[in-house]
């Protein structure tokens, strides 16, 4: 019951937050605030309360029958994670809009809360249809986050961000329904229930289209080069919570579909991919580094530093082995959490000079030195420094990979020593060297800190006690591995 | 047990700076700064008395399980041995009088705090790096020392070049590290472990001499080496590592962390025993790297990149040592080197400063009475340096790779001879920079003299120098094996081949004879004859120009490595790949005009189309 | 034959909406009173409907020879009646704002149910060719009716003269089909079909001048041409009529006839449906990319839904026709909402067709835009709304059929109408500039509010809630 | 004396044609309506030939309805070539295109 309450929480407390805004703007701020607080708090009370076992709450009800449609959801270590973050980062996405939003205050706030209560369908639902249908309902307020509140170039952005999810939704649906009708042919009843499917026995060469169409919703929201492009555009023009829920959360959703249903529902097809997918994603690593090196506009920057560091999470969800899968999951929570920072920087600095051309900034660390150290560790973070919780990711998914196919690794860890290159860069062009203008430049607000200092806590947190984390995802990942750790890939995994 | 407070208290001193360092009072930052890692230095001495004092062949602390994922479990926790000992020692002593020089030399800086806490956090990382138990842990010191050196290469952030010598001091040593990372990950693979005493059990256990596997994985470990310790072909970063402040340079760029690569190798020498011609290329690398610096040094002007280009030279030395497993002799280097090379870099500094920033050597001279504390430091620094004979500390410890690098088992007279020009080198580019800097006569007025804050650093330093070499001297006189016996249950000694003892006197005849003749050609050229050094210059010029761009390797990986990175980058600005989209929307749209056309709003065209249609219908039962 | 009471009340619906027809009439012979006339309308309107909920059956039979009443035809008549009620409810202010002479319109739209109703339940050539005769002649009345507008009549003598034309081909068709098979009852056609495995060759051509004139109805490629014209000509809830009912008429007289003489037999014929459906969805969703008038863009958008449609009744099947089923509902609901709220806004002298017409709406009428997006969402088929089970219902028929690559063109297409619904979306959550003036300066009207928020409300619960109307569809279908 | 009912069928099919024709190649509106009649009344000539084939009066009882038919489009349809005369002061079907794209 507790899971439908997360999301029931969220869409009543975007409605309220919506009614509230026409008497009072700071009103529906605080409705959207509290309503987090208080998934957030649910949510860490379940965690502590969690056992070791795979499946910490379930909850089942019919919705269309005659589909054998139910609206089920469920809740294991990793959508626990992946919940926790969300309204981890809800809360934020509340705080950075703050003062940045003045018009419309209402909607955006419902809107926002949409968006999260998407996102949290998604990561905790356990039927197909249901799946989709939140994978959908979580791109249309996202869609008006983008296409309303962004910047100069806002509708451009909003349509590709648009249409680039929506096909590759639909491949997904039409895979969907490819593989209810399968189960439906094996067993007789029709089913989209993830539980039930999971066991289906599929010809590999339908296996393979179907686990293209999954694939396709998933690499493209992840996303994967060459289906990389709507994300620079919608990261740059969204504003700043809207960056942080695309980098944060939206961008996870595709790994937790890898994680959750390609490699699960698909074994052999996905081992059979595995090597190109590993490829694709030392691709997109040295590929999204390169662009970020050029870039020029902040925003755009970091939003090609998502698609290197998401480069890592496809390398490791195709290494199949438990390392590579911890470090994909905590790349997961790490980048949400640095990336997310680094797009608020990026609003904290328009805010106060009204430009994202890095070319324009520089010096900043004599007028906002706490900016500067923030920056500094979250620039750190994205370039992978041990002791912040990127490392442990980056470190756990290549020595993961590293088993399954050292050639790519050794490609993939160049994108280390490229990362540094561009995340220097930022520090360079906007604190270091010197100031042209002479704008007053004020540092950090209490407001801001009180952003800045929880993700830094959390970042160093998971960089020195990632066994948290690691721990919780565990039983889900072993299950995973007993199930089905394709033998191709099994057999180099060094002496025991 | 007190060992995890070494690392902890500068540690707890940076955060206290970085958190507190705007508000508090200017007299409390050093306090601060130097306190934590004075206390470390005490508590090292504390913990060496007590380690010596008893059997144990090493002490080691668990603070918590980092991760732990079937069978890769990393923890945080300490490993104390003979080894570490020697290095925290330097570490913390050493850091301890450079934090001291600093609270004068930088009190006039607008980033104190900033400063120490810096300096602070680096000896944290340092300290992590040598006392870690595992090889995640050591990577994250490793790393760690590597943002702060960026950061203190770059802590005068306004000046453009700063930055940028920062970043490539940065991206540099990244180069390695990822090398060692991969080292780290075939080593797990083999052992399923990477806690450092279990790596060497077992490598030991599994492997034969001369192991393929033993091989790679020792070179790529040299490969993270070569990167921190700036050796052949990454060294092209130290030079302009000295943008930072000069105890920045005595500490990171001198003392410890260029020296991290020394103990890796030292650390994982069981590895590298098994493999051969991995430690005959670590000495191949000494060997040239410290020749190639030796001639790079001698054309600088540059006060401070004559002692980089010497710090890398030296370093070569304790490669070459390491690569004829004369593990001892290394490490004792290592320490004199850190001791010389601190006060030399601090002297500098001084120098520097009351030069009003002035580093051209050319512009200098005359000094010797004008800051004579300064002079009779830099000049025993210096002497121990050259390895001036039988005073000296360096003598004994560079002798004694002289000698191993000829006698070791692994020894070879290329490597000699080697080490013998470096000797010669050596002695000429330091007593040049001596003569230019503090001899002739008076170029640049002098302006504050360094105070008690600055002198005391200096002297200690130059005494530690003197007597540090006594503790290990060779057998012709006293034979003392003090340093090598208390490292012996880490590393092994080394083996001489037989017929050889009897000429270790010529050998150190010879060492001291090459060093002394160099003092004489510096002589000759900087103060006896100047005119001719600028004769010698003009008439190689080019080679000079060569020399003095260090052989020219940065241009080489700028034509061959940065650049086309940059040029490649900057053409793909604007992603091709988006490009591709975009013309399926151009065909969208020109299909959509097509089309229009069709709905021209003539009526007939209508009926037309509808006939057509009817047509093409009864035109499919031909099909 | 003689008709026994059982058939009279099975056959009430058409009876009733006649007899309001001529109440209707009568009514304006005493005297002109738009009210009244409306109450009139709506009432029987509604008096079928309601009559349909609570006495309808799904049990089968004929009223020989023209009729057979069965759950299907009972289900469409159903959303035939509920669709021309809100249509009418929608016209009520539009008309009042304009026109003097606004009660025969009633007249004509209850016909025009009429004529529909009567092609939903007919199995005999002749009442086919009735029905569709009283629905066109009724339109092309309707169609004209803003006799001041020139863009009226334009649209009326297109409609006329291209609908006269294809009924021609129709007829011909017919003449064909009876002249090859001796009979124009849907049953003696199909025994004679059942009779010859391959098609023969003048059953064939009169086959395909059948299908040319249905085609026409429907709009789909390449008959298409008529409908942006048509659509745009028309007043606003005319529109609505045609792109709705007088679809929904033509669909289940296809599917029931293509049923009973079994026509998937011929593969030729299923080619060549198969063709227009993928024309109908590429081409109408690309006509419509860069298309600024709203109401040209939903007319191509309603050729693309009947391309989707068609892919359902390829599939054929029990599946088949629920999906069609539901497919029509939601269609139905969503195209009248749109066609309403571009009713609501329209002002004296023209409609609310131009895109500019939407910049800003949110922010000047929310509830209107909100009203809209759902209709937009819905007819681009986004979760929560009906349209997207609705396509979730044609896609899974399709893959049910193993018609994979329909529905894979289906899928693509309908990434291509995205495109243009967003568009409108996104123009009417611009900004608005205080400086530009508004070109419309319209009355709202409460009652159309209240219709267009009842579909929304409707659509967004069967969005959530399907199962609901699913389950009617069962109980009418079998 | 009987003519088979194919000439009859072919008949009717030449007299479509031709209305056919004649719609598509007139621009006066009214020819067009007339030449939509024409079509009209072939299709009911092959009722009625298709209905003698088969001995039936339904062929006849159509031909019936089409006449109605035809009578009330043309009643409409006049009426509406008026309103636009009025309009485009000309009865060229081309004229009438103000609406395209």
């Amino acid at each position: 019951m507790i899971l439908v309450a997360f999301i029931a929480i969220l869409m009543t407390g975007g409605i309220i937050a919506w009614i509230a805004a026409s008497w009072s703007h700071s009103a529906s701020r605080w409705i959207s605030l509290v309503t987090l607080l208080v998934d957030f708090s649910l949510a860490i009370s379940v965690w502590m309360n969690s056992s070791g076992l795979e499946w910490i709450e379930k909850f089942s009800v019919p919705w269309v029958p005659d589909f054998g449609i139910s609206f089920s959801l469920a809740l294991d270590g990793l959508s626990l994670l992946m919940l926790v973050l969300t309204f981890f980062l809800g809360i934020f996405g509340v705080l950075v809009s703050w003062n940045e939003i003045q018009e419309r205050v209402g909607f955006f706030h419902f809107n926002l809360l949409w968006v999260l209560a998407g996102i949290s369908g998604v990561f905790l639902t356990m039927d197909l249809f249901l799946f989709y249908f939140f994978w959908e309902v979580m791109l249309i307020p996202m869609y008006f986050l983008i296409g309303i509140w962004g910047h100069e170039n806002k509708r451009y952005a909003a349509f590709k961000f648009f249409i680039f999810t929506q096909a590759s939704g639909l491949l997904m649906l039409l895979a969907i329904l490819g593989l209810y009708f399968v189960h439906k042919s094996n067993s007789g009843t029709g089913t989209f229930d993830y539980f039930q499917l999971l066991g289906t026995q599929i010809p590999l060469g339908t296996s393979r289209w179907l686990m293209l169409g999954f694939l396709a919703a998933f690499i493209v929201k992840l996303p994967v080069v060459p289906f990389h492009t709507w994300l620079p555009d919608a990261h740059s023009q969204a504003p700043t919570a809207g960056s942080l829920i695309l980098a944060g959360l939206l961008l996870k959703t595709g790994a937790y579909g890898l994680i959750r249903f390609v490699v699960p529902l698909f074994p052999e097809a996905s081992a059979e991919l595995a090597p190109w997918a590993m490829l694709l994603g030392v691709v997109g690593i040295l590929y999204g580094a390169s662009l970020a090196f050029a870039q020029t506009d902040l925003k755009r920057l970091v939003a090609y530093t998502s698609v290197s560091h998401m480069g890592f999470v496809i390398l490791g969800v195709f290494a199949f082995n438990q390392l590579a899968m911890q470090g994909v999951v905590m790349q997961m929570i790490t980048h949400a959490i640095s990336t997310g920072a680094l797009f608020a920087i990026a609003g904290v600095l328009y805010e106060r000079i009204h430009t994202r051309d890095i070319l324009a900034m520089g010096g900043f660390w004599g007028k906002a030195p706490f900016m500067g150290v923030v920056t500094l560790i979250f620039v750190m973070a994205s370039l992978g420094l041990p002791g912040l919780g990127n490392f442990v990711a980056e470190f756990l998914t290549l020595i993961g990979s590293w088993q399954a196919n050292p050639m790519l690794t050794i490609f993939a860890a160049i994108g280390i020593v490229t990362a540094t290159a561009y995340s220097l860069r930022i520090m360079q062009k906007v604190f270091l060297g010197k100031w042209q203008s002479e704008k007053a430049m004020p540092d950090l607000s209490l407001r801001e800190k009180l952003i800045f200092i929880p993700l830094i806590v959390t970042i160093i947190w998971l960089g020195l006690f990632p066994q948290t984390v690691i721990n919780t995802v565990k039983p889900m990942i072993d299950k995973q591995f007993k199930i089905e750790q394709p033998t191709s890939i099994q057999n180099n995994n060094g002496v025991q | 047990m007190s060992l995890w407070l070494i690392p902890a208290l500068p540690l707890l001193g940076a955060f206290v700076l970085i958190v507190f360092g705007q508000q508090l009072p200017k007299r409390l930052i050093p306090i601060i700064g130097s306190g934590s890692v004075g206390l470390s230095a005490a508590l090292t001495f504390a913990l060496g008395y007590r380690f010596i004092s008893s059997s144990a062949s090493s002490f080691h602390i668990k603070a918590w399980q980092w991760m732990d994922i079937n069978g890769f479990s990393p923890a945080v926790a300490f490993h104390l041995d003979a080894l570490s000992l020697v290095f925290i020692f330097v570490i913390t002593f050493v850091g301890f009088l450079i934090h001291v020089y600093s609270a004068e030399f930088m009190v006039h800086d607008d980033g104190y705090a900033r400063f120490f806490a810096y300096l602070n956090l680096f000896v944290c990382s340092m300290l992590t790096l040598v006392l870690a138990d595992n090889f995640v842990l050591m990577y994250l010191g490793w790393e760690g020392v590597g943002l702060c050196s960026y950061l203190l290469i770059g802590f005068w952030y306004a000046e453009e070049k700063n930055g940028y010598a920062a970043r490539k001091a940065f991206i540099v040593t990244r180069v390695g590290d990822i090398s060692l990372a991969f080292g780290l990950f075939m080593l797990f693979q083999q052992f399923h472990t990477l806690n450092i005493q279990e790596v060497a059990a077992q490598a030991a256990q599994h492997w034969t001499v001369g192991s393929e596997t033993a091989l790679i994985i020792s070179l790529l470990l040299l490969g993270g080496a070569v990167g921190k310790s700036a050796q052949l072909p990454l060294q092209t970063w130290l030079p302009d590592a000295m943008a930072g402040p000069s105890p920045v340079s005595a500490l990171i760029h001198a003392a410890t962390m260029v020296t991290a690569g020394v103990y890796l190798i030292a650390r994982t020498h069981v590895i590298f025993e098994l493999a051969p011609d991995a430690l005959m290329i670590v000495g191949i690398i000494g060997a040239v790297t410290l020749v190639l610096a030796g001639f790079a040094a001698l054309t600088q002007f540059d006060l401070k990149r004559v002692l980089a280009y010497s710090t890398i030279s030296q370093i070569g030395y304790m490669f070459l040592a390491l690569g004829v497993s004369a593990w001892s002799a290394a490490i004792f280097h290592f320490m004199i080197h850190a001791f010389f090379k601190a006060l030399l870099f601090l002297a500098a500094g001084a120098v520097i400063e009351s030069l009003h920033h002035e580093h051209d050597m050319f512009k200098m001279g005359g000094l010797k009475n004008k800051l004579p504390v300064v002079y009779w430091t830099f000049l025993i620094g210096a002497g121990s340096l050259a390895a001036l004979p039988l005073i000296t500390g360096g003598f004994y410890s560079k002798d004694q790779i002289l000698w191993l690098s000829l006698a070791g088992e692994h020894g070879h007279i290329w490597f000699f001879l080697a080490a013998l020009v470096g000797a010669f080198v050596t002695s000429v580019y330091t007593f040049r920079m001596m003569f230019l800097t503090f001899f002739g006569k008076e170029n640049t007025p002098v302006g504050h003299v360094p105070g008690k804050g600055m002198n005391i650093p200096l002297i200690v330093l130059a005494i530690l120098t003197t007597v540090g070499g006594f503790i290990e001297l060779p057998h012709t006189f006293g034979h003392v094996t003090f340093f090598s016996d208390f490292l012996k249950p880490i590393l092994p000694a080394v083996t001489m081949q037989e017929e050889m003892e009897s000429f270790e006197w010529l050998i150190q005849l010879v060492a001291a004879l090459v060093a002394l003749s160099g003092v004489g050609v510096a002589y000759y050229f900087f103060i006896y004859k100047p005119d001719q050094a600028d004769e010698l210059k003009s008439s190689a010029a080019d080679l000079h120009s060569f020399w003095l761009s260090g052989w020219g390797f940065d241009k080489l990986y700028d034509k061959l490595v940065v650049q086309p990175y940059v040029y490649l980058s900057n053409v793909n600005k604007n992603d091709v790949i988006d490009k591709l989209y975009e013309s399926v929307v151009t065909v969208a749209n020109w299909l959509n005009r097509i089309l229009a056309y069709t709905q021209s709003g003539i009526l007939r065209w209508y009926i037309m189309g509808i006939v057509i249609g009817g047509i093409l219908l009864m035109a499919l039962a031909l099909i | 034959m003689e008709f026994s009471n059982i058939n009279i009340v099975d056959v009430l619906p058409g009876i009733f909406l006649v007899t309001a027809s001529v109440l209707a009439m009568l009514s304006i012979a005493i005297k002109r009173n738009h009210i009244f006339i409306f109450v009139v309308t709506t009432t029987s309107l509604m008096g079928v409907f309601l009559y349909l909920i609570f006495y309808a059956s799904n049990h089968k039979f004929n009223v020989e020879p023209l009729f057979v009443i069965d759950g299907f035809g009972t289900f469409v008549t159903g959303l035939i009646v509920m669709s021309a009620l809100a249509v009418s409810l929608l016209s009520y202010a539009y008309f009042e704002q304009r026109e003097e002479r606004k009660e025969e319109y009633y007249i004509l739209l209850l016909l025009a149910t009429l004529g529909s109703d009567i092609l939903v339940i007919s199995k005999h050539f002749v009442s086919f060719f009735l029905g569709l005769e009283i629905l066109s002649i009724s339109l092309y009345a309707m169609v004209a009716y803003l006799r001041k507008r020139n863009k009226s009549d334009e649209a009326g003598l297109k409609y006329l003269i291209l609908a006269a034309f294809s009924s021609a081909f129709l007829l011909f068709g017919m003449a064909l089909v009876y002249s090859a098979s001796g009979s124009m009852d849907f049953s003696g056609i199909a025994s004679y079909v059942a009779s010859n495995p391959t098609l023969p060759l003048p059953l064939f051509a009169g086959m395909c001048l059948l299908v040319v004139g249905i085609g026409f109805k429907l709009g789909v490629v390449p008959f298409h041409m008529w409908a942006p014209d048509v659509y745009e000509g028309a007043p606003a809830p005319v529109a609505a009529f045609i792109a709705s009912i007088s679809k929904g008429g033509m669909i289940v007289l296809l599917v029931r006839f293509f049923d009973q003489i079994n026509g998937f037999q011929y593969p030729v014929l299923v080619l060549a449906f198969a063709c227009i459906a993928v024309a109908s969805m590429f081409i109408g969703n690309i006509l419509a990319i860069q298309q600024t008038n709203v109401k040209r863009i939903l007319a191509y958008s309603s050729i693309a839904h009947m391309g989707y449609i068609f892919v359902a009744f390829l599939a054929g099947g029990e599946l088949g026709k629920e999906a069609v089923s539901f497919y029509l509902v939601a269609y139905f609901l969503t195209i009248i909402g749109t066609f309403g709220v571009i009713a609501i806004l329209s002002d004296h002298d023209r409609d609310a067709e131009l895109l500019d017409d939407y910049k800003g709406l949110f922010w000047r009428h929310p509830k209107i835009a909100m009203v809209m997006t759902a209709m937009l969402l819905s007819l681009a088929g986004i979760p929560l709304t009906a349209g997207f089970v609705g396509k979730f219902y044609l896609i899974t028929s399709g893959a049910n059929a193993q018609l994979w690559w329909l529905v894979i063109v289906l899928v693509v297409s309908s990434v291509i109408g995205l495109y243009y619904y967003i568009r409108i979306i996104a123009m009417m959550f611009e900004k608005m500039e205080g400086t530009d003036e508004l070109a419309l300066h319209p009355r709202l009207y409460l009652i159309n509010l209240i219709t267009l928020v009842v579909i929304s409300v409707l659509i967004i619960f069967y969005g959530v809630y399907p199962q609901g109307l699913i389950d009617r569809i069962r109980d009418f279908l079998y | 004396m009987q003519v088979s009912a194919e000439y009859g069928l072919l008949l009717a099919s030449v007299l479509f044609t031709l209305g056919l024709i004649g719609v598509l190649v007139r621009r006066n509106i009214i020819f067009m309506l007339v030449c939509v009649e024409i079509m009209l009344n072939a299709a009911g000539l092959a009722f009625i030939v298709a209905g003698s084939k088969w001995t039936q009066a339904d062929g006849q009882v159509m031909f019936i309805f089409i006449l109605t038919m035809a009578a009330a489009e043309v009643s409409v349809g006049l009426a509406l070539i008026l309103q636009i005369y009025h309009q485009l002061k000309t009865l060229d079907g081309d004229a009438a295109n103000s609406m395209k794209g």
